[in-house]
């Protein structure tokens, strides 16, 4: 007996000038809909997609291993220039993760309803990124299998301990706790839809596997009541540690006395880039997704324009955040301060990277003033990947260009990356793909639950509203 | 981390073979040779050293110069190969450990090595990891003795131990080094 | 994770240093040298190492595992060298080898979690003076143009592992050059010549003296009419009496002195003024004003190290400072250290002189130059407001004036300088002259001429040559090579496989100075000993070996012949009266042998008129006519390619222009310019010029070389080998296939143009400019002198107390608070301590690739800076290292405590415990961190081992290194003295690169004792910190340079 | 239906309604008649079930905040004891206790211990993983995660499941099922 409720059509609406949910919807259409993508065998796109991933994931192996095989020394690093791709990525990768926690948990908190189609899809990203952000601080040291566990407070025979000022150090405690939470937080909201595909499986294997995985679940009320609470309160202490976590990795530079890194301005400023490079990412994996996976009608534009919106906002923040470097720069007068940020990068050896930052962050952002930009597939799609890249340039900037130019003329290096370089960067990409790939082929990319919920809210205030009407 | 901790992997606590039937107990406590007998760049050099095989005939060409016991010694002396000990104690390369200064300071032989007049084949007795060092490069006091008893397997300090400890430490002029570069170069 | 709390062995970074040390003491003979049956297994293991290291998982498996492998040990067994003990390979670490008692360790196999059992090897017999653990030091000497440097080299176990100079030697006052230090390189290379041959059949020595008989006997019959010596430029008694009595043997024999590098311009200009053949001595403590023609007297030759010393010390402000003038066509050590720098292409040079005498002559009393001038026929050349500012300023200062002329100039500009010193007193005060002590005073390349016709038209039978090398660097018109095709005998002393031995019928491998005994001259005469520290490597021979097989004394050795003739001469050694072998003990344990030095002549009457006319004759041969010239330098590095197979030199930048593992074609940024030349990648990169030259053409890389005159190329000899030298072959271009017997050093008439590509250089500094930093300080004297000057409160900002957050720590009460000074005014930049501490440290040389990316790991860079404009630029000099924070910013951003502040204030580097992160050396401002990229080191041969420093850790792969202020020394020194119950005084403790330093330009001692020379320096008003403003306090100061400008000639 | 050995099999009466208004209500009635073990089932968390069920506060939060605390004063302790107590170094010149320098991980630690009590305490309260229980005997229990709404009575012993299923069927009109533990 499937629900009787009315069609939950929530076209009319007057605070929903575009709908979150399309169509006339009960629990269980929804629920097949979004299931079944899960069912459905992988069709010709997802193959050649997950094809490309794997191929990509295989560059990253060989990178890793001529990395561990013959040294730091496989890639373009150098003395000024001590990080550079490791770090760059690392950066990279772990901002882009941060929209997801941001998305699922803050926007919770703010009970930002648009929230509930994409942000399974989101916490699956932020996890991602996070696995490959992981790897990087490990394999950029010079002696990892030392590195792996040497920063970690554990009572060796040698009687040393780690350095708890180094911002290393806070890091692997920053982005450890941030990988667990990430983790716990995306299984709980997973539990219930878990069930729900234990319970709408054909095959008897699907069903043990999901079976195991949704430990049971079923529904109960008293459970919920927790549940609920639980669910709340991860996603509270998620939104303070997303920004500690950007926070603590800005410490990284901060600290230190390099110029164009000694900035008190790069935390708000980093959480900033982190959100601004994490939402253009959600956006570039949504158009398409939503394109293939027949999401349409729960990730409806109204979706997408709300991110663009938010790119905006972030690009904005971190445009403040450039005028302010350099402000501080002239300001502070000193002169290893202003010859990195007015010499060195905008003249230096590598100044098309800042460029090429500058255009991607500070210029392309703004076309989403424009609410045909922000509805526009094609150009919000571009729009997110110029982000992307220029938020990766702002790390090259920040990281490699202060590197190899600063006190000292005498040891000003160039610096290139080699061909390791990039097979670990492009490898990170296909790991991240292979995961999400696998990620949309065995698990709900919508969480199906609270969308389900969500129309039951909606149909309510629409009965509501239909009851008024009628006097 | 535990298992580090265990003798097995410090390889402590096992008595050694050796290629020839050597008896500490024979020589220290029977002969009552002093162990700078043979180990006699102890007090003036990193190592201790093994004797060479000269040393051994010093005595060995009048004693027991029969003793098929020896016939690797003198083979070794006349072939001039040099015998082949197996080790009991070593700290990993990047550690340098000199014995003149422990020995100057008034560190006992025993206090590491054990009662090594008490071994048929010597074991390891310490576990000679960085924990073990730092315990006494923190606090010298509790191993010190006269510098004229440090080979002496039996001494113990009379009276007040912990006042004869402080007056040692006043005496050699022992200090607390903990810095890393003392062992790491 | 728990099995590698303890660091399992093959994680050690030094397994990677491991070589491999059995002692048995079995000394040879009447020497005191231990010959180790280890070192044969090291060079056996050398030779398989490369086989068996494909199969190694290098990245962890280490080198002593390597030469554990039973493949390995196969190959030792079968590559066993002649005279090597019978004792089986038995594998051994260098370090474990020391803490068991002169005994070794093998690392048995794989890493378990139950450590390997490991073997300990004692010595059979020990010698009584060896005590395992403890260095001994001992006295030799040795010297590249024929004179000595007396030498103290560091042993350990037998093993030569650092060379010093010799405090009581007159040309080293215990300071050493590049080259000596580089010698230990030289020692242990495996590339060396090993194998005695005829016609490349191995050969006996006891054979090779059976024919030596026959052929001297053939020889004897008609004098030894065919019969030829090629040798080195050589001061030895020793080769000198050899010398003479193979001439009583022969009569008609001839021995040629040979080098490349040799200059001959100074004896023939020397014996028209004087009339007869002397040589120049130069007292540099005595000259004010120093004027220089083209001579690099502080970069090179014999004179060099006590050149600095003297020097610098005239550089001290608050005293009279000396003046240094230099006139020169490219920017040399001297250069840089110069007040005032006249760039003149070196055929101007003559001019110049010509152009000083002159208005020397105008001014009253120098008559006599005037004449002189006046046969110059108004040859000139350089700017008359300069020669006049410097002509009054040398008869300001009369009498402790000087001119030196460089061996590039021909004999017009040395008479003409000569005439100018005695003209001004100068003779006796800061130039004396003295008899030849060289054999020969000709042996620049003209010297050979005579040999080639004498080849060329047959009457040259045998040939024995103990000369470097002459196919290689004889001048390509002779074309050598084809001249030793036609000789029927030709005896090769080779150090290498190089050009010659390639050629030459028998090749004998040379021992090693380290290996040979011998005798060699300072350069005021005092004769030193040399003694081997090791048995040879391989079978080696001395030149005097060879030399006495004409004598038919060949199977006597060295030692024996060197004693024999020292016994004869005991009586002429002053004071020398005790029983002979007392004497030879003393005289080999000092180094030096007092009482040998020779006088300079006293009453040498210069002849005027003689300069008069012979100028006239030399300046209408000296070159003339348009076009570029080339000119050509030895190598600051390879001098004239003997040491081309030491990767320490071929990796040092050189002093001047920055360059490694190559060398360049120099020119002005005009002719830059002009040429077109391009430059790319951020001054790394530049175009490749065609050099056009007689007949002759080559192809070289253009390096942009400020303060090079217009129109002139400075070419570098000793590049471009061809030799069987795995090192050196294929580094740079061959220089020398442009250079004529005609005109050896310089000529005009060069075409130039640009070829097609560009030339990747691995310069280790390719900025020039300080971009308005000033991190090293230089000012005149008189700006110094006032205390409001800019440059004044400069300094005075950089040595000012800063505000500080937190207190700093209070090391006060420590014995010993370790500190440095490095004096701007005394470096010149030589360079010699960048390869010291190579030596100390042990450092290891990554190969031009890997320089080119910024990853060289020399700990101390020497850093130059050119400011004013390029064309004539000021040039300054400032040596960095580890400038030991005493707030560093390296430690608190290190995650596992690897480098951290020790109670005496020393920023400790901890290899074992570094994890590789880089975060230090990211934010370190004075960028001085070197971190190990790749695995530099265990690929060493593990001959090569043998001469590493068993007091420092042999760092691995991935891990950062950096200046320690060598504190293996200091705790070294305070277990010693602790023992013997006492402190550390000032003074009894250098570091590698202080005592290495031949201006005496670096202090280190103890800043808690208030009368220590370092407290001194740094209580100096021209002390400031380096990137004071950080608040790093760093524990090394510099002291600022002050050029001590002429008034006439100040700018501004 | 005999059950040899102590085995007691629990008995539930399961209703399916059509939507959660209807569900809730009869939840509240059968509470208000007395009904001790009364749970529902849903696939989404219906508004106002707490009231329903008579549940109290939840417990979370609590636990949450002792986590948290914990892992503060965790961090401080370690950091304390690690540089200052075991092995003080002399680094760069810095206090050897710093506070600012603790306060990152004593942060990340607080919401780690938080997060994971959150996670772990909440699995704990729901006694999950439990992958049987008896309702899942229920016919149509599947549709419980889909859009099925049910309400389960487990039936005291010695009370007759269909007397409750008739007390429920009263109520409002519901498909009911009976099911019984399976012995496994």
């Amino acid at each position: 007996m499937a629900s009787t409720a009315t069609s939950a059509s929530t076209t009319n609406d007057p605070l929903e000038p575009i709908p979150l949910i399309e169509g006339a919807q009960t629990d269980e259409s929804l629920n097949s809909s979004l299931l079944n993508h899960v069912w459905r065998l992988p069709g010709k796109g997802w193959w050649t997609l997950f094809g490309l991933a794997l191929a990509g994931l295989g560059l990253l192996v060989v990178g890793i291993t001529v990395t561990l095989w013959k040294g730091i020394g496989m890639w373009g690093n150098n003395i000024p220039v001590g990080w550079a791709f490791g770090i760059i990525n690392f950066v990279w990768w772990i901002g882009i993760g941060h929209a997801g926690t941001l998305i699922s948990a803050i926007l919770l908190l703010l009970q930002q309803k648009w929230r509930t189609s994409i942000n399974r899809f989101a916490e699956a990203m932020t996890l991602f990124a996070v696995i490959c952000a992981l790897l990087f601080p490990l394999i950029h040291t010079g002696r990892p299998w030392f590195a792996a566990y040497w920063l970690m407070p554990y009572p060796s025979v040698q009687g040393i301990w780690p350095q708890f000022k180094s911002p290393l150090v806070w890091d692997v405690f920053a982005v450890s706790t941030y990988f667990t939470i990430s983790l716990l937080f995306w299984f709980l909201g997973l539990i219930p839809d878990l069930a729900s595909l234990r319970d709408s499986s054909k095959k008897p294997m699907q069903k043990v596997i999901y079976g195991l995985f949704a430990l049971g679940w079923r529904g109960s009320g008293r459970h919920w009541a927790e549940y609920k609470w639980a669910y709340l309160l991860l996603a509270g202490l998620s939104t303070p540690l997303v920004l500690s976590v950007h926070t603590i990795v800005s410490f990284d530079f901060a600290v230190s006395i390099l110029p164009g890194w000694h900035t008190t301005v790069f935390p708000p400023y980093f959480v900033a880039g982190a959100v601004f490079s994490g939402f253009a990412m959600v956006v570039t994996w949504m158009v398409p997704a939503r394109q293939f996976l027949g999401l349409k009608h729960v990730v409806t534009l109204k979706h997408l324009e709300n991110m663009n919106k938010v790119i905006l906002a972030t690009g904005l923040m971190v445009s403040y955040g450039y005028a302010m470097e350099h402000f501080i720069a002239w300001y502070s007068g000193s002169q290893y301060e202003f010859a990195e940020f007015f010499e060195v990068r905008m003249r230096g050896p590598m100044a098309p990277v800042y460029w090429l930052m500058m255009f991607c962050n500070v210029v392309v952002p703004n076309i989403f003033w424009f609410k045909k930009a922000r509805t526009n597939l094609l150009i919000m799609w571009v729009t997110a990947l110029l982000v992307n890249v220029g938020m990766w340039c702002e790390r090259f900037n920040i990281i490699a260009t202060s590197l190899h130019r600063d006190f000292l003329p005498s040891k000003w290096e160039l610096y290139a990356p080699t061909w390791v370089d990039w097979s670990i960067y492009l490898g990170t990409i296909g790991l991240f793909s292979t995961l999400f790939l696998l990620f949309l082929k065995f698990v709900p990319a919508v969480a199906v639950t609270e969308v389900k919920e969500l129309r039951h809210e909606l149909a309510h205030k629409a009965h509501g509203h239909a009851e008024e009407a009628h006097g | 981390m535990f298992w580090a901790r265990t003798p097995y992997a410090r390889a402590s606590q096992t008595p050694v073979e050796q290629p020839l039937e050597f008896d500490h107990r024979h020589h220290t406590r029977d002969e009552g040779i002093d162990c700078r007998y043979c180990h006699n760049t102890v007090d003036k050099a990193p190592f201790a050293s093994i004797p060479p095989t000269q040393l051994c005939l010093n005595c060995h060409s009048q004693v027991w110069n029969k003793s098929p016991l020896l016939e690797p010694v003198r083979q070794s002396f006349i072939e001039n190969k040099p015998l082949v000990w197996n080790r009991v104690y070593k700290v990993p390369e990047f550690v340098y450990f000199n014995h003149s200064i422990h020995v100057g300071k008034g560190v006992g032989c025993v206090t590491c090595h054990g009662r090594v007049d008490q071994m048929a084949a010597v074991e390891k007795q310490t576990p000679l990891n960085m924990g073990w060092c730092l315990d006494c490069h923190r606090h010298p006091e509790k191993n010190l003795r006269p510098v004229s008893e440090v080979t002496n397997m039996t001494w113990h300090a009379e009276g007040d131990a912990d006042e004869t400890a402080r007056v040692l430490a006043e005496k050699n002029d022992v200090h607390t080094r903990t810095s890393c570069t003392t062992c790491h170069r | 994770m728990s099995s590698h709390d303890q660091d399992p062995p093959q994680d050690h970074p030094e397994d990677h240093a491991r070589s491999t040390i059995v002692g048995n003491g079995a000394s040879s003979g009447s020497t005191r040298r231990i010959s180790l049956p280890i070192v044969d297994e090291a060079l056996a293991a050398t030779e398989a190492a490369s086989g068996a290291a494909r199969e190694q998982r290098k990245y962890w498996r280490s080198i002593a595992e390597k030469e554990g492998s039973p493949k390995l040990a196969a190959a030792a067994t079968r590559e066993f060298p002649p005279g090597a003990s019978e004792l089986p390979p038995s594998d051994v670490s260098r370090r474990s080898f020391m803490k068991l008692f002169g005994g070794g360790a093998a690392a048995a196999g794989l890493a378990a979690c139950h450590p390997p059992q490991e073997q300990a090897i004692p010595f059979v017999r020990r010698p009584e003076e060896v005590t395992p653990g403890n260095a001994l030091h001992f006295a030799t000497a040795y010297g590249v143009e024929g004179f000595g440097m007396g030498l103290i080299v560091e042993s350990h176990e037998g093993r030569p592992t650092k060379i010093e100079g010799n405090p009581d030697h007159h040309d080293s006052l215990g300071a050493t050059g590049r080259y000596e230090q580089a010698l230990l390189q030289g020692l242990y290379d495996n590339d060396r010549a090993k194998q005695l041959k005829h016609k490349d059949q191995p050969l006996t020595w006891r054979s090779f003296l059976g024919q030596m008989a026959v052929l001297s006997a053939r020889h004897a019959a008609d004098g030894g009419a065919k019969l030829r010596f090629l040798t080195e430029p050589t001061a030895s008694p020793l080769q000198l009496e050899l010398r003479k009595r193979i001439l009583e043997k022969f009569p008609k024999a001839k021995f040629t002195s040979y080098s490349s590098i040799a200059g001959d311009g100074a004896a023939d200009g020397l014996k028209l003024a004087y009339g007869k053949y002397v040589e120049a001595r130069h007292e540099l403590t005595r000259a004010s004003v120093i004027v220089s023609l083209d001579a690099d007297f502080l970069g090179e030759g014999p004179e060099s190290v006590r050149a600095q010393r003297q020097f610098a010390a005239g550089r001290q402000t608050g005293a009279p400072m000396n003046r240094l003038y230099v006139v020169e066509p490219a920017l040399t050590v001297t250069g840089m250290s110069a007040d005032h720098r006249l760039r003149l292409r070196a055929g101007d040079v003559a001019g110049f002189a010509l152009a000083l005498a002159t208005e020397l002559g105008r001014r009253p009393g120098f008559a006599q130059l005037a004449g002189i001038a006046g046969a110059g026929r108004g040859v000139t050349a350089g700017d008359p407001k300069w020669i006049g500012a410097v002509a009054s300023d040398l008869i300001k200062h009369r009498g402790q004036s000087l001119l030196i002329a460089g061996r590039r100039q021909p004999a017009a500009v040395h008479a003409v300088v000569a005439a100018i010193n005695a003209a001004l007193d100068n003779v006796g005060t800061t130039v004396t002259y003295a008899t030849p002590l060289l054999a020969d005073p000709l042996a620049g390349p003209k010297a050979l001429v005579p040999l080639a016709e004498e080849i060329a038209s047959g009457q040259v039978d045998t040939l024995v040559i103990t000369a470097y090398n002459p196919v290689y660097t004889a001048p390509v018109d002779l074309k050598f090579d084809k001249l030793l095709a036609r000789v029927p005998t030709t005896v090769y002393s080779a150090a290498y496989e190089d050009e010659t031995a390639a050629v030459a019928s028998y090749v004998i491998p040379a021992a090693h100075v380290l290996e040979s005994w011998g005798d060699a001259r300072a350069t005021d005469g005092t004769v030193s000993l040399v003694q081997p520290l090791i048995a040879p490597l391989w079978a080696g021979y001395t030149d005097v070996e060879i030399l006495s097989a004409f004598l038919g004394e060949g199977d006597l050795g060295a030692y024996e012949v060197l004693r024999r003739s020292w016994a004869a001469k005991q009586s002429t050694v002053p004071g020398a009266t005790a029983e002979f072998d007392q004497v030879w003990e003393k005289w080999v344990g000092d180094g030096v042998i007092v009482g040998t030095e020779t006088a300079p002549e006293a009453a040498l009457a210069l002849d005027g008129a003689a300069i008069q006319q012979g100028l006239g004759a030399l300046l209408s041969s000296a070159p003339k006519g348009g076009g570029i010239e080339i000119a050509f330098v030895p190598d600051y590095k390879v001098v004239d390619g003997r040491f081309a197979n030491s990767a320490w030199l071929q990796e040092l930048p050189d002093p001047v222009h920055k360059i490694t593992w190559d060398n360049a074609a120099l020119i002005s940024p005009a002719m830059a310019k002009t040429l077109g030349v391009e430059v790319e990648r951020d001054n790394d990169k530049f175009s490749v010029l065609v050099i056009e030259y007689k007949d002759r053409r080559v192809h070289a890389p253009a390096l942009i070389a400020p303060g090079h005159a217009d129109d002139a190329i400075t070419l570098a000899l000793g590049y471009g080998r061809t030799g069987a030298e795995s090192v050196a072959s294929g580094v740079g271009f061959n220089a020398g296939a442009l250079r004529g017997s005609d005109a050896p050093w310089f000529d005009r008439g060069a075409q130039v143009s640009l070829a097609t590509g560009m030339h990747l250089f691995g310069l280790t500094q390719n900025h020039w400019s300080m971009e308005n930093r000033e991190p090293a300080i230089a000012t005149s004297l008189a700006e110094f002198e006032n205390a409001h000057s800019e440059a004044r409160e400069l300094i005075e900002e950089r040595r000012s107390e800063l505000p500080v957050i937190h207190e700093p720590h209070d090391y006060s009460k420590e014995q010993y608070k370790w500190g440095m000074t490095i004096d701007l005014g005394k470096c010149t930049g030589c360079s010699a301590c960048v390869v010291a501490c190579q030596a100390e440290n042990n450092i290891p040389t990554v190969g031009q690739e890997q320089v080119v990316r910024g990853r060289e790991m020399q700990w101390i860079r020497v850093d130059r800076y050119y400011s004013g404009e390029l064309e004539d630029p000021e040039v300054i000099v400032q040596p960095l290292m580890c400038q030991h924070c005493e707030t560093a910013p390296c430690e608190y951003v290190c995650p596992v405590n690897a480098t951290v502040h020790s109670d005496e204030g020393l920023n400790e580097m901890v290899y074992n415990r570094c994890v590789g992160t880089r975060y230090c050396s990211n934010n370190c401002p004075y960028k001085v961190r070197r971190f190990n990229f790749l695995d530099f080191t265990s690929e060493t041969p593990a001959v090569r081992r043998l001469g590493m420093n068993p007091e420092v850790t042999v760092r691995s792969r991935g891990v950062m290194e950096k200046c320690t202020y060598c504190v293996q020394r200091i705790e070294r020194k305070r277990i010693d003295v602790r023992v013997a119950g006492r402190l550390i005084e000032d003074g009894e403790l250098k570091t590698a690169c202080q005592q290495g330093c031949p201006a005496g330009a670096i202090e280190f001692g103890n800043l808690n004792d208030p009368k220590s020379r370092v407290t001194k320096s740094q209580a100096d008003e021209r002390r400031y910190d380096l990137l004071h403003e950080l608040g790093t306090r760093p524990r090394t100061a510099y002291l600022a340079r002050v050029r001590n400008l002429n008034p006439e000639l100040a700018k501004g | 239906m005999s059950h040899e050995g102590g085995f007691e099999p629990r008995r539930f009466v399961i209703g399916q309604f059509a939507g959660p208004e209807a569900m809730l209500d009869a939840t509240r009635k059968m509470r208000e008649r007395g009904h001790k073990k009364l749970d529902t089932h849903t696939p989404y968390p219906v508004h106002g079930i707490e009231e329903a069920l008579g549940l109290g506060r939840a417990k979370i939060p609590t636990i949450v905040l002792c986590g948290a605390i914990t892992g503060a004063c965790l961090a401080y302790a370690l950091i304390y004891f690690m540089n200052v107590v075991d092995f003080p170094i002399n680094v760069a010149n810095r206090p050897i206790h710093s506070m600012p320098a603790n306060i990152p991980i004593m942060f990340e630690l607080s919401v780690l211990l938080g997060g994971t009590s959150s996670f772990f305490g909440l699995m704990a309260l729901m006694k999950l993983p439990q992958p049987y229980h008896p309702v899942f005997e229920a016919e149509s229990f599947w549709r419980a995660s889909i859009d099925g709404f049910f309400l389960s009575i487990e039936v005291p012993k010695g009370q007759s499941p269909e007397a409750v299923a008739a007390e429920l069927k009263s109520l409002s009109d519901v498909s009911i099922e009976i099911v019984e533990e399976s012995e496994r």
